[in-house]
């Protein structure tokens, strides 16, 4: 597994290849890269700021993409999620899942978003067009139930 | 007992500083005990602990719950809830 | 929408930034990349030669990108299918989708997936390691399963 | 009624070719009889057809169901189960 906080940019296809590369068993690569707007909720979104908690961050994310491997059979995960300020357009995260079919790998990417958006230790300020703060992003209850999903009833994958 | 305490996001910016070691008296034993002490301290603290159940914490880097003991805690967190991803 | 059946490999990469580049309206973008394995069901396989219905494949592929787009609210999708002789570790198919948000840009990818094995006029021949052909792959029961769950009962997206 | 026929995959390998124009009897009028017509025309099309309800078929490039009437199609194909992606 590999689990990177950090500032810079990633290159998605630099990832990939990392995981994939010499080997013939991996099927299926499900990525998913997360994009700063420019707008939420209607309102102009200038840039935002991602604040993050060192060292917390990584040991989470790295207790999910640990289930996530428990729970389906994986070949590889990455995940990468950048902090400090971006702009629209700018990536924010990414997740890179490979396994020998394509539901392990889908099922595992979108686990690990859903625990990504509610328990990786990220808090995001927008800044507004006019350059004046547009204030903390509230968490939003449909990412809370997402993420519940996985919870019940049993911790088996779905088919 | 001394624990460090970390502040984040609003949490942060309402206490006005980023961590401190703070001395709870004795009876202060579990993570919600911890947050009404804080925020008996002054205003800033009253503010930033008003509306506590949206606050999380989290106990050397693992999320708690408000009755969570913080005994044998090196390092406790109080932060809004995450909107990462 | 980008449909293509070539025989030539494809640069996901590529493809993300044409659907990416110069927007600041998308947040959510997924891929799906399938590759040649080098066994399937135990067997070894040294190559695959991947047969298509030209001009059916693109146009069956085109119908359910179409449905992908009345279902979700998607903001670009490419699909390109290989056809030809392909080596374990080459790339097979590609599916990108892109959307304000990730509920929407998985589930349109899960979907379009769950077609293309299903529906899409493909079919896999395997050769064996030493040369001689292992014959035609056959469906698999638990892909016209994977197909089925979209079809009921109603054709809204979940949630 | 002359209609242009297309085999693909193990049928193509059975049947021999990749396509051809056939003109079946006027009684012939859906995919499941063009089915049963071509399989008796040898042994080559009895094999290839021998599985019939394996068999899918598509009338100018859309699938269709063995009652599909073939009236008016221009190209008729028939092919085993997909198995791309």
């Amino acid at each position: 597994m590999t689990v990177r906080i950090q500032r810079e940019p990633f290159d998605t296809a630099a990832e990939v290849a990392a995981l994939t590369r010499g080997r013939t068993d991996i099927g299926a690569v499900v990525t998913f890269t997360g994009l700063c707007r420019g707008a939420d909720d209607g309102r102009a979104v200038a840039a935002m700021t991602l604040e993050h908690y060192p060292g917390m961050a990584e040991a989470e994310i790295g207790r999910w993409v640990a289930e996530a491997e428990a729970r389906w059979p994986l070949m590889g995960v990455t995940v990468i999620h950048r902090y400090g300020r971006l702009e629209p357009g700018d990536l924010i995260v990414l997740v890179v899942t490979t396994s020998s079919h394509r539901a392990a790998a889908f099922e595992a990417a979108e686990f690990l978003m859903d625990f990504l958006k509610t328990e990786a230790p990220f808090w995001k300020k927008e800044e507004g067009l006019d350059g004046t703060s547009a204030g903390w992003v509230e968490a939003k209850d449909h990412d809370d139930t997402a993420a519940a999903r996985w919870k019940a009833p049993a911790s088996a994958p779905k088919v | 007992m001394a624990v460090k305490v970390l502040y984040f996001a609003w949490v942060r910016e309402r206490v006005g500083k980023t961590e401190e070691t703070v001395e709870p008296p004795e009876g202060v034993t579990t993570v919600g005990a911890l947050m009404d002490w804080l925020a008996g301290r002054d205003e800033a603290y009253a503010h930033a602990f008003e509306s506590r159940k949206t606050i999380r914490a989290a106990i050397d880097r693992t999320h708690v719950k408000p009755d969570t003991a913080i005994a044998g805690a090196r390092e406790i967190a109080f932060f809004p809830p995450m909107t990462g991803g």
